[in-house]
């Protein structure tokens, strides 16, 4: 048997939970090579986070438990290492990205202390430490690194922190980088150069990449090999291409018919009066203008996508609109009644009316409470909705509904993967059966299939009750397929709305245009023809 | 340096003023240490009032007594001392510039003191003072400068000299060389202030004090090196004859005789406290040795009180047993068991312990309104003569008197103005007419208290402990 | 993803799964039990044995303890004035416990509250609230002790409202605090978004993250107000005797400490282990309302 | 920042307005100081005597006008008893306090953080059952007690130390001991919860995924997050200790300004109390203020 860089061998976790063991992975074995790309493509919640953390000696044990297998790294298994052997490797030689970058990046300080961190924890003088944060953070693209090392995580954008959490893995060239999901809060352009990066890196170190990602875009553009996860198992493995064209598993040819961006384009119905209406719109922290005084209508029932650049202020948009942060000037108007200068008690009355999925899952979850009562605390607050004796029912509903089950409404926060929380997150937005939603990144961390699910699940709703969605998202193939129109913003501007055909078919500015040709195909045929293309373009 | 000593006081010195030398811990560091008086009561021997800046007295008439000053006295300030310092320290004290303590002895007696020459004085008053000598031994003399107002910085012609104050933490006094008298073996003494009686008792264990003047009975274990002595203090409790039932002087009986106290001694206060037949020490003038303690008879209190009951006496009126907390060592233990003795002899008596301002206002007159209510208090008399206390406790109109008696009015009235053998049996008449027939308190207790003196000095506490102590007392060893 | 356990557990009530995780730690078990217990003595104490604890008896003063020569009730020694302590202790247990508990849960929910107000509600309030708490920190319990006994009258009641005032501060203070933080949190955020009231935001989502401190502080308030109560009525405020607590009781066998030990050993130990029974108890709660480290009772119980 | 401490400033002074007047009129209801200086046996002209000559006989509000007036011109007025300026009185014992406080704390905030955070490093541990019920049993231990055992112990058998004063750093090292046992047990508790939250955070699993040793994870990374209460008690501490230890102060004869306080208020010398609430209460107003300015130095998302 070669030696491999990274190898996994019949790895098994269990958590211990209150209504008993989960396996979460089981009897799972991969390796990766020097120089390799592994993509780990799989169902939600199907063990790719927790394998991984397993390889970090990430799990708490207990409650978790590495009930059999081996990671053999360098010629030793990793799990027979003592801790301060793992913790020297950890960062050094193995470094992990993580799935949901706010909530792991420690709130109190700046990222450049944490980004210099990870090298002065493994002794690299402080100076040097700090000249290489500096070069990796302008090497992710982020604005002005000067000033940025010196910010702490909360004032970046969810994209910026996944970028600087990519720095800090990056910061000592391991030998084997785990990526979980690096690129969900990406904007395609940016997401490019970011692979990019980590291409030349494994060009120039010979690093293994295991990459765990949902996005078939992502797997045909970079990956070597791929396996494919279901319910804690690999039910396939094989080249992109074989992936692709022929699926063997059932799952995986689910997954590949999933692939989204292949529908009809809507047809956007046609004018009605605006629900929502932004005018002027603007919002600085402190010098820096994070939104410079944008306009938009959203129509009843509409689907208005915004995509853009990272850190061009979608998310501002959406904390704006909700009143979670005062705007510094400008109107949001909700059935012609400005928001902004609302008293209090009003708003909370409209409250109902309008929901939110946030981008960060984790986060926005309060980690006391049960699935049950997450779900369950919006017809708390408005009474009315639903009867308290259906609440199990209707909880269980919505779960479902979603792509979880039954029993996860006991479990708290902490007990599920990514994209799990990102589906409670829905299922909470839903169950006050409000009219407008917005989704901010709402279906990023979701495999394709689960994403389809729910896609579908709110395009029935839009149909049915005449829900009106703020879609934001990076995702172009899914806003093909959801979005009624487009709003594509830049650095605080909108720089192009229309309806999405018309941005599609043919987008007027240059920014829109790049983006568009950013995107990558899930084929892997023809993502390497792009490929081949994009790289001429880059080399001329 | 050997002869320093080093002596640990109950609390700090607020002042260190002489004309408050009447307070125990400020006498223990002023009083014939750095200020001196006239006239000096002899407490180890039976020697009456002695001569200390007085040489000798004589009485010219019967308003009027001389004293004949010592000469070649100075301050240690250097100032020499004269009739005229007298004459100040005297008016010192009754000036509205200041709150002298020392005034208080002086009350109600018109007196003028007048320098006949440097080391002659006239001290004349009105009523006349047969006990002038005595009163003598509380005026602290300070040289005629010193200001009316309080002053922290004492000058006297005693046998020491303030040196040293930092305040909160100790008092430095060093040996003068040009005192008037035998110089003392102690060159210099600290006092520090501690009010944990054990951490006092422990301090001259250790070797970090000489001399703990008073510590609790419950660390006088040693033989060797802890002293009792009686500390002139009385314990009692005051009667006001005015509320109902204590009018009834068969409730007063009852009261007395419900109490067992002997069976307090050696228990709740220590060895050597002695049952009290009156409000003074027995070393005081005037002392009838043939008074008895009543007997603890609970059936014959009962009895009386059944009989008074029978009179139309309202004996099950509910009154308190007021007690201060912290007054003595086992206060609260001591009130506890009388109210319950008190209980148990079929009176229907509550206890109330209260805080120091409280206390004062149960004490003193306007006394408190409402439920009828015996005080407990102890009374420190260590001057020899019982008229610092009988007005007070006893006089219709004294401030802390439940006495209503002409009889007692006139007794003490007499006896004041009486001199010699008269004055001792006037005295001793009263004490027997408050006793016996007014049964005017319930008298509890003469209290001891205890000293520990390091082996390595020789001094024993007398009655006087309590307000004084005096350095050239102390022998090296 | 499998799950092992394909049947579920009988859904059991609430109260039996706090039992369960409860007896999952022992040291938890055993200090409920302790206090159990003394709420047991805090009921009937006084009923059963308020006779034999005021019974004095001079002969058997300051009588040592461990030995059952003067019947059981002496087992723990007599007191100054011969009074058996087991039986003054289990009698005290009444008092003290309500003046303290009095004392502590006031001053818990006061300041808890007004601490919530400071850190949520607008500037003008929270400015007002935090200068009241520095006034308040500054005053000197004595002092205000002092002029309560003055003005009101000396009660029970009024004991425990100058206890209670005295530690306002430091619950307002530690609440203001930590709500500060905790509102920065996305799902203080999410819940704002749901319209949620901020009665229930506060109640719902930032008090359960700072009441375990909280907790915690105020168990060992709890022995702090046991000693400082005896402090007050030093002052004549509140208990007196014949009237007990232990923390009389402690501090009237302050000066036999070096002769008779046991008088206020005993009812200090009291003190103590009700203390710590209170504070590993509030442990236990922290781990078994956070559903992030439940699983340490969980997993005991299932090693067990 | 610079108008927030202005602001801050100026009703931290109407507070402290507040207190005095407050002080100043509920004191004056508290009984009569003469009564208090003089003794039993003094005639009511010695009493009338001493309370014209301190000004007591006038209208209480001519009083409170004369005080004020005298105060503007930085005259804390003359101490009842002690025949010199209150504020001397005060500033002499408060530098003692302040230097007992600031010893004290220190020792605190080093020693209950480090045994606070790894106690809840190694949760369940032997070294956190055994630090907690060991700081547990010291905490809630009547003060008292530790004190004379220490000074029988270490004074009386073992002569180690001196048994009280001050003069030696030797005579420091019992009051502090004694008043650093509760301060440590509470903020160890205090410390020990917090770190238990914050050791679940997501963020230490990247700092363990960066190859942080543990030592940073629990001192850097946690300790900062969970700082916010602990500080907030620690402050709380502080300012009882500022108040003056009371007990360590009398036992081992530390010449601070709790004992001075006591012995103010029951003798009611006004001046004094005031000047000392006032003193005091400064040095708690600025200690509440860096307090809360840390909070933001210490959680930017706290900062507005
Ligand atoms: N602490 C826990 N306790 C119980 N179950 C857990 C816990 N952590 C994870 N799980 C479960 O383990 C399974 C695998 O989780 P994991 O995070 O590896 O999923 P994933 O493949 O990364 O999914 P996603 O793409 O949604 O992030 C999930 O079903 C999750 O519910
Ligand atoms: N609290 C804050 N303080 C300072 N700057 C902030 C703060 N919050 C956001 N920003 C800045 O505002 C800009 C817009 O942020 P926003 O979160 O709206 O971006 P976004 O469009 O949602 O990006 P992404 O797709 O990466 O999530 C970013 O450049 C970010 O750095
Ligand atoms: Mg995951
Ligand atoms: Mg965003
Ligand atoms: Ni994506």
């Amino acid at each position: 048997m070669p030696e491999h860089l990274l190898e996994v061998c019949n790895l098994s976790v269990r958590f211990h939970t209150a209504q008993g063991p989960v396996q979460a992975v089981d009897n799972v074995s991969w390796h990766l090579d020097r120089g390799e790309t592994l993509a780990i493509l799989g169902e939600s919640g199907s063990g790719k986070s927790v394998s991984s953390a397993a390889i970090m000696n990430l799990i708490d044990c207990p409650p978790g438990e590495i009930t059999q297998g081996e990671i053999w790294f360098d010629g030793q298994d990793l799990l027979t290492l003592s801790n301060e052997r793992r913790r020297a490797l950890n960062g050094k030689r193995i470094a992990m990205i993580f799935q949901d970058p706010l909530s792991h990046f420690n709130p109190v300080y700046t990222v450049g202390w944490q980004i210099a961190e990870s090298m002065t924890a493994h002794d690299r003088p402080a100076s040097e430490a700090w000249a290489r944060a500096h070069d990796l953070v302008k090497r992710v693209g982020i604005p002005e690194p000067d000033q940025a090392l010196r910010k702490y995580p909360h004032q970046f954008s969810g994209g910026q922190r996944q970028r600087l959490m990519i720095a800090m893995a990056l910061a000592l060239k391991p030998d084997v980088l785990i990526a979980d999901e690096p690129t969900t809060a990406l904007d395609v352009t940016v997401q490019a150069e970011v692979l990019t990066l980590l291409e030349d890196l494994q060009a120039e170190t010979g690093m293994g990449l295991v990459l765990i990602t949902h996005d078939l875009g992502v797997v045909a553009d970079v990956a070597d090999r791929v396996v494919v996860m279901e319910k804690g198992k690999i039910v396939e493995s094989g080249t992109p291409h074989a992936i692709y064209h022929t699926p063997g598993h059932p799952y995986t040819r689910k997954l590949v018919a999933a692939a989204p961006g292949k529908g009809a384009l809507r047809q956007p119905s046609t004018a009605s009066e605006p629900l929502l209406s932004c005018r002027d719109l603007a919002k600085s922290y402190g010098g820096f203008d994070a939104l410079k005084g944008i306009s938009f209508d959203l129509m009843k029932g509409e689907t208005l996508a915004i995509v853009g650049e990272s850190g061009s202020g979608k998310s501002t948009v959406a904390r704006l609109v909700l009143r979670l942060e005062d705007a510094t000037h400008g109107q949001v108007l909700w059935k012609g009644d400005n928001l902004l200068t609302m008293s209090r008690r009003d708003m909370t009355g409209l409250r109902r009316q309008m929901q939110m999925v946030f981008q960060d899952p984790t986060q926005s979850l309060n980690p006391r409470m049960s699935v049950h009562e997450l779900v369950s605390e919006a017809w708390a607050i408005h009474p009315g909705i639903v009867e308290r004796r259906h609440w199990r029912d209707r909880v269980v509903a919505l779960l479902e509904q979603v792509g979880l089950t039954a029993d996860h409404a006991t479990r708290f926060p902490h007990q599920f993967s990514g994209g799990q929380r990102q589906r409670i997150a829905i299922a909470r937005a839903l169950a006050l059966n409000p009219e407008m939603i917005i989704c901010d990144e709402a279906v990023s961390a979701l495999d394709v299939s689960i994403q389809a699910q729910v896609i579908d699940l709110l395009g029935e709703l839009r149909d049915r009750l005449g829900l009106s969605f703020i879609f934001i998202a990076h995702d172009l193939p899914v806003v093909r397929d959801f979005a009624d129109r487009v709003l594509v913003m830049q650095a605080g501007h909108i720089v192009e709305q229309g309806k999405t055909q018309d941005i599609f078919n043919a987008p007027s500015m240059p920014y829109t245009q790049r983006l568009l040709a950013a995107g990558l195909d899930p084929d892997p045929d023809v993502q390497a023809e792009r490929r081949a293309a994009r790289l001429l373009l880059a080399n001329s | 340096q050997d002869s320093e000593v080093t002596i640990v006081l109950s609390e700090e010195l607020d002042l260190i003023d002489p004309c408050m030398a009447t307070r125990s811990n400020i006498g223990r560091v002023v009083l014939q240490n750095i200020s001196e008086t006239l006239t000096e009561l002899d407490v180890r021997g039976d020697g009456g009032v002695m001569p200390r800046l007085a040489e000798s007295w004589e009485l010219v008439d019967e308003n009027t007594w001389r004293f004949m000053l010592r000469d070649g006295v100075t301050f240690s300030d250097g100032t020499a001392f004269d009739a005229g310092d007298v004459v100040h320290s005297f008016e010192r004290t009754q000036s509205d510039a200041n709150s002298c303590e020392i005034s208080r002895y002086y009350e109600g007696i018109d007196m003028q003191l007048t320098a006949v020459d440097d080391l002659t004085l006239d001290i004349r008053t009105d009523p006349a003072q047969p006990i002038m000598p005595l009163l003598m031994t509380l005026l602290t003399i300070v040289p005629s400068e010193t200001s009316m107002e309080f002053t922290r910085d004492p000058i006297g012609t005693g046998p020491y000299q303030l040196t040293e104050w930092n305040v909160g933490q100790s008092i430095r006094l060093e040996r003068r060389d040009d005192y008037w008298g035998e110089a003392s073996d102690v060159s210099a003494a600290t006092y520090v202030f501690r009010s944990e009686p054990s951490v006092r008792a422990a301090m001259v264990q250790t070797g970090e004090a000489h001399i703990a003047p008073s510590i609790s009975a419950l660390e006088a274990t040693n033989p060797a090196t802890d002293f009792s002595y009686p500390n002139s203090e009385t314990t009692y409790l005051r009667i006001d004859q005015m509320t109902a039932p204590f009018g009834d002087v068969r409730v007063r009986q009852a009261l007395n005789m419900a109490i067992d106290r002997e069976a307090f001694i050696g228990t709740i206060l220590p060895d050597g406290s002695i049952p009290a037949v009156a409000v003074v020490p027995p070393t005081t003038l005037g002392w009838n040795g043939d008074l008895t303690t009543v007997d603890y008879d609970p059936e014959g209190a009962r009895a009386l009180l059944a009989e008074a009951k029978a009179d139309g006496v309202a004996v099950d009126t509910e009154f308190m047993v007021v007690g201060r907390i912290g007054n003595f060592p086992g206060a609260t233990e001591l009130y506890e068991a009388i109210t319950a003795m008190l209980t148990e002899a079929g009176f229907n008596a509550k206890l109330q312990m209260v805080e120091v301002a409280e206390h004062e206002q149960f004490y003193s007159r306007p006394y408190v309104e409402g439920t009828p209510y015996l005080i407990g208090a102890q009374h420190d008399n260590s001057r020899g003569d019982p008229v610092f206390s009988m007005y007070f406790k006893y006089h219709s109109e004294g401030r802390q008197s439940g006495v209503y008696d002409e009889r007692v009015d006139a007794l003490i009235d007499q006896a004041t103005a009486a001199t010699g053998d008269e004055r001792e049996a006037l005295w001793s008449e009263l004490f027997a007419l408050l006793h016996d027939e007014i049964v005017s308190d319930v008298l509890l207790f003469h209290m001891v208290g205890f000293a520990r003196v390091s082996e390595s000095i020789s001094f024993t506490p007398t009655i006087a402990t309590n307000s004084s102590l005096q350095l050239s007392e102390i022998g090296l060893e | 993803m499998t799950e092992l356990s394909t049947q579920h557990r009988p859904v059991r009530s609430k109260s039996h799964r706090m039992l369960a995780l409860l007896w999952a730690d022992k040291f938890a078990f055993t200090a409920a039990g302790f206090l159990c217990l003394m709420i047991l003595c805090a009921l009937f104490g006084p009923m059963l044995l308020a006779d034999a604890a005021s019974g004095q008896n001079l002969r058997a003063r300051n009588s040592v303890p461990f030995t059952l020569d003067r019947g059981w009730l002496y087992i723990l020694g007599g007191d100054a004035l011969g009074r058996p302590l087991l039986a003054r202790i289990v009698v005290a247990a009444q008092n003290t416990l309500m003046i303290a508990a009095g004392a502590v849960v006031c001053s818990l929910a006061i300041g808890t509250f007004l601490g919530l107000l400071a850190g949520y509600a607008g500037r003008i309030w929270a400015e007002v609230i935090l200068r009241l708490a520095d006034v308040i920190m500054s005053f000197p319990s004595l002092l205000l002790a002092v002029i309560v006994l003055y003005i009101l009258e000396p009660s029970v009641a009024n004991l425990v409202l100058v206890l209670a005032i005295t530690r306002i501060p430091v619950y307002l203070r530690t609440t203001r605090a930590e709500v500060l933080e905790v509102r920065e949190r996305m799902f203080v955020q999410a819940a704002q978004v749901m319209g949620a009231s901020r009665r229930r935001i506060i109640f719902k989502h930032i008090l359960p993250v700072t009441l375990p401190t909280l907790i915690t502080i105020a168990t060992l308030d709890f022995a702090f107000v046991m000693l400082a109560e005896s402090a007050l009525s030093f002052l004549g405020i509140g208990i007196q005797p014949p009237e007990i607590t232990w923390g009389l009781m402690v501090s009237q066998g302050r000066a036999y400490l070096t002769s008779a030990w046991w008088l206020a050993f005993w009812p200090g130990l009291a003190i103590i282990l009700t203390t710590m029974s209170l504070n590993l108890l509030s442990s236990w709660m922290r781990v078994a309302l956070d559903p992030t480290q439940r699983w340490r009772l969980e997993m005991e119980k299932r090693n067990a | 920042m610079k108008q927030q401490i202005g602001q801050r400033a100026l009703t931290s002074l109407i507070s402290l307005l507040g207190l005095v007047v407050l002080v100043f009129f509920l004191s004056r209801l508290t009984g009569d100081p003469a009564a208090l200086f003089l003794p039993v046996d003094a005639s009511e002209e010695m009493r009338q005597n001493f309370r014209a000559l301190h000004g007591l006989n006038d209208p209480i509000v001519v009083q409170f006008g004369n005080y004020m007036a005298d105060l503007a011109r930085g005259d804390f007025g003359e101490s009842l008893r002690r025949a010199r300026p209150a504020l001397d009185i005060v500033l002499e014992a408060f530098v003692w306090t302040l230097q007992l406080a600031l010893i004290t704390m220190s020792l605190v905030a080093v020693a209950a953080i480090f045994v606070g955070s790894v106690a809840a490093f190694t949760v369940g541990s032997k070294f956190d059952r055994f630090a907690s019920l060991l700081s547990l049993v010291g905490a809630s231990a009547p003060d008292f007690w530790v004190a004379i055992l220490a000074i029988v112990l270490f004074s009386l058998q073992l002569g180690w130390l001196p048994t009280s004063g001050t003069g030696t750093i030797w005579h420091w090292i019992m009051p502090v001991a004694v008043l650093f046992i509760r301060p440590f047990g509470l903020i160890l508790q205090v410390v020990r919860g917090s770190m238990l939250s914050a050791l679940g955070s997501p963020y230490v699993k990247t700092a363990r995924a960066k190859g942080v040793k543990s030592k940073s994870i629990i001192f850097v990374h946690t300790l900062r997050n969970g700082m916010l209460p602990v500080i907030t008690v620690m402050g709380d501490q502080a300012a009882a200790l500022l108040n003056g230890a009371v007990v360590v102060e009398s036992i081992f004869g530390f010449p601070g300004v709790g004992k001075l306080m006591i012995d103010a208020i029951l003798q009611r010398d006004f001046n004094v109390i005031l000047a000392a609430i006032m003193v005091t209460a400064l040095a708690i107003f600025i200690m509440n203020l860096l307090i809360d300015l840390s909070y933001a130095l210490l959680d930017p998302r706290i900062r507005k």
